[in-house]
This record gives C-alpha cells, sequence and structure tokens, in this order.
C-alpha cells in the first residue's frame, strides 16, 4: 500500500492548484488524473481566460495549464496520468487502475476535484450520428485537430455553447445557427457578440424539433417555444446540418465522493448532486475535501482559488500549516474569488433578470435577445466615445469580472477602478498610440480602436481577428455589422502579430466613414466565396 | 435521511402521451413511456427505476441520462427532482476490464 | 472539404504521428498512429460505428472521451471497443458492430436477409 | 394505528412474495421497509441462481417445489419478465478435494430425489466450452437455472401493489408488542401498526425485533459482494457455481454477466453508512472468473455492489411460525441462498399464515432447531 499525505483526485484546474499549495507547505502529494494530458478541461479551453492578473486573464485556458504543470512539478507534487481511479473506499484507500493494472493508495487527506459532466437533453433523433457534445467537438478541434462536421447548428447559449461555436468557425465549420430555449443569451454578451458579429444567427426561445437523417445527421429542424415550452405551430426552420453540437450545461462529477460516504445534496443552483461542505471545502468525513466544479459549477478562474484553497485546508489538516497563516492566506484568497464571484454573472445572481448595470445604464437587450449590442445601444457604454483621431471603442457593456485591459493601455487611456467588474471607460485626456494592446488583450475581443475619419470620407477600424488565412495587406473583402451582415467593402490596411498578442491578430481595415461605428468584423473575399 | 412513502395503489390508468417514444437511455435503449409506465407500476425511486428498466445501469453509468430519468420520475410522482435520492455510487467509476483489476498491487 | 485542421489559428500546426493503413469492414483507410480510431474513421468518412440491439439504430461519436460508449466497434475481432480512446495503430481491423455481437456487421447482408 | 391482517416486515424478494401469496388468498397485508427502496438488501445483490443443487437437504425441498411449480409460470404470473432460465447448473471443480466435496453434495440430492449428477471434464466443456483446462469435473443439474434477482423482487412487489398490498417504505420498525398475550403491534417512529400475525422478513435486523417478544434467532451478518459487466456476446446459458462457492453467477438475458464471490473477509466486514464494497473483492472474484472462464479476461467491470446479508449458524433459514409467540412469524437467516427458493417459501409461509397445508416439507427449518440439545 503506497501512502501519502494527501491524494488529489483531478488534475484539472483546481486540482492542481490545490496540489501545489499542499506541497509547497511541505505534504507529500500524489494527484491522480485518467486523462493523457493534465490540465483537465483548460486543454480544451484556447480562449483567453478573463479576471484580472491574479486569475491569470488573458492568458489562454491551455497556457494556464502548461503553467499550472510546471508550478505542481516545482512544488514537487507527483502527477499521475492515465490513472483512473476507480473507487474511494472506507479508511481513506483509493483504488486506481494505472496501465494494466489497479493500485491500492491510502493518505490522511483527500481532496476530490474531478470537475464536471457535460448535460444533455432529449430530442428526436438525438442518437443519430452527427449529434454530439460540446465537449467533443472541443476534443475533436483543439486535441485532435479534426472537424466535427462542416455544417454545424450549436444548441446552448451559455458559455460553452457560444465559446465552442466561435472555435468551430475559427477552424472554417459553417455554424448556421445558435438556438436557446431560454429567452435569454445565457453566457458572457461579449462572447455572443464575437461569434454574432462572424454571421451566426442566434435564435431565441426556440429549441430542436428534430434532428433528421436515417444513417447520420442530414438535417435539423427547430421550432419556437412558447413560455410553457411548447412548440409554437407554424414557427419551424430547417437547416441542412451535418452535425447537431449539444451545450446544455455541466453537472459535478460526484460519484466518487457519494461512494466515499460524504454526505450529499441535490443543489440545483449548483448543478446538481453536490457534497455538503463546510467553509473549507471539507465534506463530512474529515479529511476528505471537494474543490471545482465537483462542488458547484462555476468557471475555471474560480476553481484555480479554490482548489488552492484547499490545498491550504488540507495543510492545515494534516498539521503542516498553522491556523495563523492559514487564516492569512485564506482571506487573501477570498478576495480573489469575491472578485470573481460578482458582476452579473455571479452565483447570487443565477437567474434573475437584470435590468441596468452597476453605473445605472439600461442593459442592452438587444444583446441578450439576438447576440449583438443594437447601434442605437451602443452609445450609452463608458466605453464609446467619439474623439479626434484613432481611440479605443471598448463594447464592453456588462458587468463581469474583468481588467487586462486596464493594465493593457501603455497610455493608461483605459480605466475600470478598483471594482473589478465596472465596465471600462476612455480617458479622453489622454491620446491613444494605436498599439494594439487593448485589443489583443481583451478576452472578450470587445475592444476596437477606431479612426473615424482619416480624410477621403474614410474611416479605420483595428479589430481582433483569430481565422486563418490571415489576410493580406492590400487585399479587399467585405466588413461585417455586429450583426455580421455585410455593410460595405473594406480594404486591409495593416495585420499586426507579435507574441504580445498571443496569436490575436490585429487587423486594421478602412471603410467608408459612415460605417466607423458599425463595422465590426472582416471577412476575406476566399471565404466570402466559400461560404 | 428515509422519507416515508406510502406505495398504496393509485386508480389512475395510466395516460399515453405523444413523446413517450422519445428514447431517453441511450446505452439500454429505454424510452420516456417506459420510465413513465415504471413509475406508475409502483417504481418510485431512481434505485428501483434503475433496477427494473436498467436505465442508467448501461455503459456510461448515467452520465448521460440520469438527470433526465430523475426529471421524468419526479415529474411523474409530482415531487421536485431535487427530492429524489440518486442511486447509489459504486466502483469502478469507468468500465474496466476483468484482466485489469484481477492484477492487483497492493 | 477537408475536415482535418492543417493549421490551427491558436494552437498551431497540428502534429501527428506517421500515416498508416487499417481496415474497417473490410476497405482499406489511411489515417495517423496514436490518434483515435474515430478521429481516423472521421477523416475517412466513417460516421456510423454500429447498430444498436433493441432499436437497430446507428450510432457514431457522441461524447467523444470514452464516457458515453456510443462509439464501440469491433476491433481486431474483439466487441465493445471504445474508439473515441484507443490509439490508432498499423494494420487495426475496425469493423461495425451489431448490438453486442463479436461478428462483424455488414449492413447490406443483413438487409438481404 | 393502522390495521390488517398480517403485517410483513421487510420488502425484500422473501417479504414481497409472502405479501403477494397472501393477499391472493385475499388477505389484507401491510408492508414496512425501512429503507427508501423495494430489494436494498441481498435481493439486489446475489447472483440470481435458481438452483436445487448444492442446497442443505433441509431447504431442498423448497427449491425443489419451487422450480417444478412456481419459477416456469412466474412472469406469467405476475406480469413482469423476471428473465428465467431453466438451463442447468454447473458446480466446478478444479482439485481431487473440490471432487470429494461435489460428490458428497451430489449423493446427498440424490438421496433427495434431485436429478443431479458427477460429470468429468470432457462433458463439462460438451456443455459449456468456454470453461477453462483447470476444471476437472461438475455437478450437474439440468432442471437449475437462474433468473433476474431485481426483476423478480420487483415483480412480486408490483404484483402485490396491484393486489392491494400497502407497501410503506422509508419506516423503520422500532419494537414489537404483545397485547394480552398475543403478538399484536408493529412501532414505528410514525405509527403503531396492528395486524393478527406479523411475519419477520427483515433478514439481519429480523434479530433485534425478535428480542422484544423474547425471541432470539442466532444468526449474524456477511457482506455479500457482487459484480456485473457490460453486455457480452452471447455465451452460455447455465448458471455456473464452484465446490468452494468462491464465485458463482450467469450471463444474464441483457448479455451481462451478473456474478457473486468473496475475499474471505465478509463476515468481518464494515460499512460507510452504505453497504460498501471491500477495496479487495472484486480483484478477488475476477481472478477467480479468468481461472474458470478465461475469455472473460477482456469483459468490462462496469459496477460492483454489496449488501450485508443474514447468516443462520447452521446456514438455513428459519422459516416457521414461532409456537411461543403467538402471532410471530419468521422467514429470515437464508444466508446467502434465499433468491431461488423465494417463491415457495412465499407460497409456504403464506399458507402457514392462513392455517392451511404447505406444499412441501419444511421442518428441518423450525424455529425450535436450536434448543439446547439434551
Amino acid at each position: 500500500m503506497e501512502r501519502y499525505d494527501l491524494i488529489v483526485i483531478g488534475a484539472g484546474p483546481s486540482g492542481l492548484s490545490a496540489g501545489i499549495e499542499a506541497a509547497k507547505a511541505g505534504a507529500s502529494v500524489i494527484i491522480f488524473d485518467e486523462n493523457e494530458k493534465p490540465g483537465g478541461q483548460l486543454f480544451k479551453q484556447i480562449h483567453k481566460f478573463f479576471g484580472s492578473k491574479e486569475h491569470r486573464a488573458k492568458v489562454r485556458g491551455f497556457n494556464i495549464g502548461y503553467q499550472l504543470l510546471k508550478e505542481a512539478d516545482e512544488a514537487g507534487a507527483k502527477v499521475e496520468l492515465l490513472a483512473t481511479v476507480l473507487g474511494i473506499y472506507q479508511d481513506k484507500e483509493v483504488v486506481v487502475k494505472i496501465k494494466d493494472g489497479i493500485k491500492h493508495y491510502k493518505a490522511d487527506s483527500i481532496i476530490v476535484a474531478t470537475g464536471a459532466a457535460e448535460n444533455m437533453v432529449p430530442f428526436k433523433g438525438w442518437t443519430l450520428p452527427g449529434v454530439i457534445g460540446a465537449g467533443a467537438a472541443q476534443t475533436m478541434l483543439n486535441l485532435h485537430g479534426i472537424l466535427p462536421g462542416k455544417k454545424v447548428l450549436m444548441l446552448g447559449s451559455g458559455n460553452v455553447g457560444l465559446v465552442v461555436s466561435y472555435q468551430l468557425k475559427q477552424c472554417g465549420c459553417d455554424v448556421v445557427a445558435l438556438v436557446d430555449a431560454a429567452p435569454r443569451i445565457g453566457g458572457y454578451g461579449v462572447h455572443a457578440a464575437k461569434i454574432s458579429r462572424m454571421g451566426i444567427p442566434f435564435y431565441l426561445p426556440y429549441t430542436i424539433k428534430k434532428v433528421e437523417g436515417t444513417d447520420h445527421v442530414t438535417g435539423v429542424t427547430i421550432a419556437k417555444l412558447d413560455p410553457s415550452f411548447k412548440f409554437i405551430e407554424g414557427t419551424e426552420m430547417h437547416f441542412d446540418v451535418d452535425t447537431v453540437c449539444v451545450a446544455v450545461g455541466l453537472s459535478p462529477m460526484s460519484q466518487l465522493l457519494k461512494m466515499a460516504g460524504c454526505k450529499m445534496e441535490d443543489n440545483p443552483r449548483k448543478g446538481g448532486q453536490v457534497p455538503i461542505i463546510d467553509e473549507h471545502g471539507q465534506t463530512s468525513i474529515p479529511g476528505i475535501f471537494a474543490a471545482g466544479d465537483v462542488s458547484g459549477i462555476e468557471e475555471a478562474s474560480s476553481a484555480m482559488i479554490e482548489g488552492r484553497q484547499a490545498g491550504i485546508y488540507a495543510a492545515n489538516y494534516l498539521g503542516y500549516i498553522e491556523d495563523e497563516l492559514m487564516k492569512e492566506k485564506e482571506d487573501e484568497l477570498d478576495k480573489a474569488l469575491d472578485g470573481l464571484r460578482q458582476g452579473m454573472f455571479a452565483p447570487s445572481n443565477r437567474g434573475k433578470k437584470i435590468e441596468k448595470t452597476e453605473e445605472g445604464i439600461d442593459i442592452s437587450n438587444n444583446l441578450l435577445a439576438k447576440g449583438f449590442v443594437a447601434d442605437e445601444e451602443i452609445e450609452r457604454f463608458p466605453g464609446v466615445v467619439h474623439k479626434l483621431g484613432i481611440h479605443p471603442v471598448m463594447e464592453c457593456t456588462q458587468n463581469i469580472p474583468c481588467n487586462p485591459c486596464q493594465d493593457a493601455c501603455p497610455k493608461k487611456c483605459i480605466k475600470i477602478g478598483s471594482k473589478i467588474t465596472s465596465l471600462p471607460a476612455v480617458d479622453e485626456s489622454v491620446d491613444c498610440i494605436g498599439c494594439g494592446m487593448c485589443v489583443a488583450s481583451c478576452p472578450g475581443q470587445a475592444i476596437f480602436l477606431v479612426n473615424e475619419n482619416v480624410g477621403e470620407g474614410m474611416a479605420e477600424i483595428t479589430l481582433p481577428y483569430e481565422i486563418y488565412p490571415l489576410p493580406e495587406v492590400g487585399e479587399k473583402g467585405i466588413a461585417l455589422s455586429r450583426a455580421g451582415h455585410p455593410l460595405c467593402i473594406a480594404e486591409v490596411i495593416k495585420v499586426r502579430t507579435g507574441l504580445a498578442f498571443d496569436k490575436t491578430a490585429v487587423l486594421t481595415i478602412r471603410v467608408p466613414k459612415e460605417f466607423a461605428m458599425k463595422a465590426r468584423f472582416y471577412k476575406n473575399e476566399k471565404l466570402a466565396k466559400s461560404v | 435521511m428515509h422519507e416515508l412513502v406510502d406505495r398504496s395503489l393509485k386508480d389512475e390508468e395510466f395516460e399515453e402521451r405523444e413523446d413517450d417514444d422519445m428514447l431517453i437511455c441511450r446505452c439500454e435503449e429505454i424510452t420516456k413511456g417506459e420510465i413513465r409506465r415504471a413509475v406508475h407500476d409502483g417504481m418510485y425511486t431512481m434505485a428501483e427505476i434503475r433496477r427494473y428498466l436498467r436505465c442508467t445501469m448501461g455503459l456510461c453509468q448515467g452520465q448521460t441520462c440520469a438527470k433526465l430519468v430523475k426529471g421524468i420520475v419526479a415529474k411523474e410522482l409530482g415531487v421536485s427532482p431535487d427530492k429524489l435520492e440518486p442511486a447509489t455510487s459504486r466502483s469502478p467509476m469507468r468500465p474496466t476490464e476483468m484482466y485489469i483489476i484481477a492484477n492487483e498491487e497492493k | 472539404m477537408e475536415v482535418r485542421i492543417k493549421e490551427h489559428p491558436i494552437l498551431g500546426e497540428v502534429k501527428k504521428g506517421r500515416l498508416v493503413k487499417f481496415t474497417h469492414d473490410g476497405q482499406v483507410f489511411e489515417g495517423y498512429e496514436g490518434e483515435p480510431i474515430a478521429v481516423a474513421l472521421k477523416a475517412a468518412g466513417v460516421l456510423v460505428h454500429r447498430y444498436t440491439e433493441k432499436k437497430h439504430s446507428p450510432r457514431g461519436v457522441f461524447c467523444a472521451i470514452g464516457r458515453c460508449t456510443d462509439c464501440v466497434m469491433i476491433v481486431n475481432g474483439e466487441p465493445n471497443i471504445r474508439t473515441c480512446v484507443t490509439p490508432l495503430k498499423e494494420g487495426m481491423t475496425v469493423d461495425t458492430q451489431y448490438g453486442t455481437s463479436d461478428e462483424p456487421f455488414v449492413k447490406e447482408l443483413k438487409e438481404a436477409k | 394505528m393502522i390495521t390488517a391482517d398480517t403485517i410483513v416486515v421487510g420488502a425484500g424478494i422473501i417479504g414481497n412474495a409472502i405479501a403477494y401469496y397472501l393477499a391472493k388468498k385475499g388477505q389484507k397485508v401491510i408492508v414496512l421497509e425501512k429503507s427508501d427502496n423495494i430489494g436494498d438488501g441481498g435481493s439486489s445483490r446475489n447472483g440470481g441462481g435458481v438452483r436445487q443443487s448444492g442446497r442443505d437437504p433441509r431447504e431442498l425441498p423448497l427449491a425443489m417445489y419451487g422450480i417444478k411449480n412456481l419459477w416456469p409460470y412466474l412472469s406469467e404470473e405476475l406480469g413482469t419478465e423476471v428473465e428465467y432460465y431453466k438451463k442447468g447448473n454447473l458446480r466446478l471443480g478444479k482439485t481431487e478435494k473440490h471432487k470429494e466435496i461435489l460428490t458428497g453434495l451430489t449423493n446427498r440430492a440424490v438421496a433427495c430425489g434431485l436429478d443431479v449428477r458427477m460429470i468429468d471434464a470432457y462433458e463439462v466443456r460438451q456443455i459449456n466450452p468456454f470453461l477453462s483446462e483447470e476444471v476437472s469435473c461438475a455437478s450437474w443439474c439440468e432442471t437449475d437455472g437462474h433468473a433476474n434477482p431485481l426483476l423478480a423482487t420487483l415483480a412480486y412487489y408490483k404484483a402485490a401493489r396491484r393486489l392491494g398490498v400497502r407497501f410503506i417504505t422509508g419506516e423503520e420498525v422500532l419494537s414489537l408488542k404483545k397485547l394480552r398475550g398475543r403478538l399484536r403491534q408493529v412501532i414505528t417512529a410514525h405509527d403503531i401498526y396492528e395486524a393478527d400475525n406479523i411475519v419477520l422478513a427483515n433478514g439481519i435486523a429480523a434479530r433485534d425485533l425478535a428480542a422484544y417478544v423474547g425471541i432470539d434467532i442466532p444468526m449474524s451478518s456477511a457482506l455479500l459482494e457482487c459484480l456485473v459487466t457490460e453486455a457480452e456476446p452471447r455465451m452460455f446459458e447455465q448458471m455456473l457455481g464452484t465446490a468452494e462457492a468462491d464465485f458463482y453467477g450467469h450471463q444474464s438475458k441483457h448479455g451481462s454477466f451478473v456474478i457473486g464471490g468473496s475475499s474471505g473477509l465478509e463476515a468481518v466486514n464494515k460499512d460507510n453508512g452504505t453497504p460498501i464494497n471491500s477495496s479487495i473483492t472484486a480483484a478477488c472474484i475476477a481472478r477467480g472468473i479468468i481461472k474458470y472462464i478465461p475469455k472473460l479476461s477482456h469483459a468490462k467491470i462496469v459496477r460492483t455492489w454489496a449488501g450485508w446479508m443474514d447468516r443462520m449458524v447452521d446456514g438455513v433459514p428459519v422459516i416457521d411460525k414461532v409456537d411461543e409467540v403467538e402471532g410471530l412469524y419468521l422467514a429470515c437467516g437464508f444466508s446467502g441462498h434465499g433468491f431461488g427458493i423465494a417463491p415457495a417459501v412465499g407460497l409456504n409461509m403464506a399458507n402457514l399464515v392462513l392455517g392451511e397445508n404447505l406444499t412441501c416439507d419444511i421442518s428441518g427449518l423450525a424455529y425450535n432447531r436450536f434448543a439446547a440439545k439434551a
């Protein structure tokens, strides 16, 4: 029997963070993960993270994964991959499948950080090949380099549905529609706006009536729902697709905790069956902790902090950290966690309809219903100003915990202030130098540099761009509106890439100046032809 | 923790619905109608439903359908889904070949 | 349209093992060694992995991470192999599964009966 | 106060079957179950054997009666498919010692009129070609078989419920009470139930309850463990067991293999509130299986179970009307082999309660067998 001070189950964001903290405190730690690669969902998350510096904001998920791995290694936590925990037995015994056998381990403390599993929703034809989970789409795209399909319909407008639609589009799939049974988009507005401007239409409140095909998906019919979630006759719409992708939320993967005998509860606000935990993440069994999505569905950023906390609590339980030091670290992390749990999408606001921003501005209803801020709505937000010469236009209209733009600007012309959820505002007294750092650093891709008049009746717009092939300087394509509608011919003036931009190309296009506040995306002609 | 439930027969006829043929448990190919009928026949808990129909007992171990089945059972019983105790969690957490389980290092 | 991504805008060049041959229902295909069998099949345009026992309905990749087991096939004569997590090897035989049978399933033959 | 003709304590297959046969004869029956689920004990955690061979001669008449008269018609009678297969039972042996054990069991069963015989390695493999070369002999009983214990338990429940039996789950019986010299009341946290007859069919918990009326049932508990595989291609239809009973099981209609076995620590295992498997038993069972059926070595185990069973000191149950305490009936201590005889136990217990003739001789299972020997 191999023994450790601490066994961590799951090498995702929370498990790795937990292992790192406990190992740093001196505990002997082993972290098991069933996957070939550590990092859990981080390796499928190729977008830049929200938050602030301490939450590793603007770093792409998979890079955070590499960072955590390195830290775990430096701290001396052992990470055992392709190691599937088959059960937690009595007396904190863990049985693990490794290679062609099973091994028994015991520890004085266990942290369960097994994450979450995808929810599903049944509809006619949902077993046909071609109907897949959003996680499957991400796995195929980002781990195996293959398109799940050519024409895809996405069901679910939470952050996963939005992000995966973007990833599909990024790799050249045609996402024909994004559908949700709820009347309002569930995920971040900036994620929705990002795909709207690429031309993906939103249908809410719609859901799938049936998927068609004999041996695999050949089409899908959606229809609108009335407030009691019944189909409204005559609203059916058909799409020819080869793939239907389902992203309807996550459930905690808490079976191991239940098997261990921890007291559980079914908590719809936490996404399902979760362990009952105290303020230290400890379950009803002393020494068994839960951290990350397994104790309630949240973002990877909060999972990392929760993981660090669990690591510290476990270290304290094991006698490696004094109460005082634990308290100190706890306060610091609590603050970081509080920062993330604020704003419109805070767990405490789940299910509530919010009418105004923290600044007292009416929120964009068009963004919630259609996925983009309407032309007549955009002007009321503090990030949108008009100025002579080049200046940032920040189409960030919801209070979310994120502030990398503030630090990105070398001239300090972007202000968020001490409250991380505040909407960014432009300091008009400072001149923008057009460096594009803010454009590339905004995880929501909501910042544009606009020069409303470059002469000859033209304007220039600098925007983030993450599709291959990158356009070439001088080529002409089509400028798209926030809704993804073609507006006018656009000429590519500049294409900037660079290490600091971290794979987000910064593109400058020239359009007639009446489109300066309307054009928000560029479609190159080759792509325009192929679609 | 245990809740008192009187299982006496209710004199309601089983009422068929339009979407009863919707497949819910993908592994064991169990439909919504079969689940509804099982509740009508007295299977009131997730444990009984799975023993009676096998749904949530397939290869995916209920990962896909447990929540869906729970929703249907709760609706038939007229209770909130969070009132239904999920079936017991059993090892192995992932289907594992016999020769691997047999090959044990202690 | 090519379904394999050659260069990803964020992740860069997609690294793969060497190209190897495998057989699917008697037909020879190519795929990259070490990638999941399901990925090689997808690239070859094969979407149906099996037919179910009760309702005879086709199934393919659903979760892609080895959980749902919808994508199981007969691999080298052994049924119930999760193709989304089983690495492709040179010379593998990968056959459509029917129910839980270990006999390769040939749709045309089944229909002729 | 809730009244009935008979109260059955325990909604396992034994309690459900008793309730069913009583209700069929017109009795008003209440079944009280402390668990939230019907059939949470051994009823849902056994190998599904419906066999006569290998049984103690004292319970053999029940097994033979059931297989002849009840099991073949059970699905029809109860209106639920119980997946009964009458395809024989092979009890396997590998060593000389095994052969001795099996021959002993076989001779005793033959003396009771059972169609069981010893067969050699060749004949074993004629019957089941998947068995390993190590198997050198077996006892073979063609009329044995297996059924689905989960379904059979729920089938009796469903049918009894249809006949008006009132099942109440989550209702733990706290004590029994006599009124004017006769056992009448069953007291729970929620209510008092009263009936003319009270049947204890609640396994190991029957011991504590019977103590309220001065009856001690000499049984202890042991953790029973089973495992189930994914659905496999069809291989064989017999029930399998071994001379030392270290594993037993069958392939179900669904295609999965349901197999039970032991690690040797069953009698002293503990649990954590729910009967959790021991960390070593599945591996022990798997090693056993591979030795007997090598082809299953790549079959995936999808689940294991554990459940407490009641073990009578002499290995067979008490099925009796307790003369010392009027109104008390016992059907407990099945010691891990109650499933196959459950229908016959249900029918005979119902007859016992109703004062009718029994269908077979169960005198060897009487309570008074534990009285001090003169």
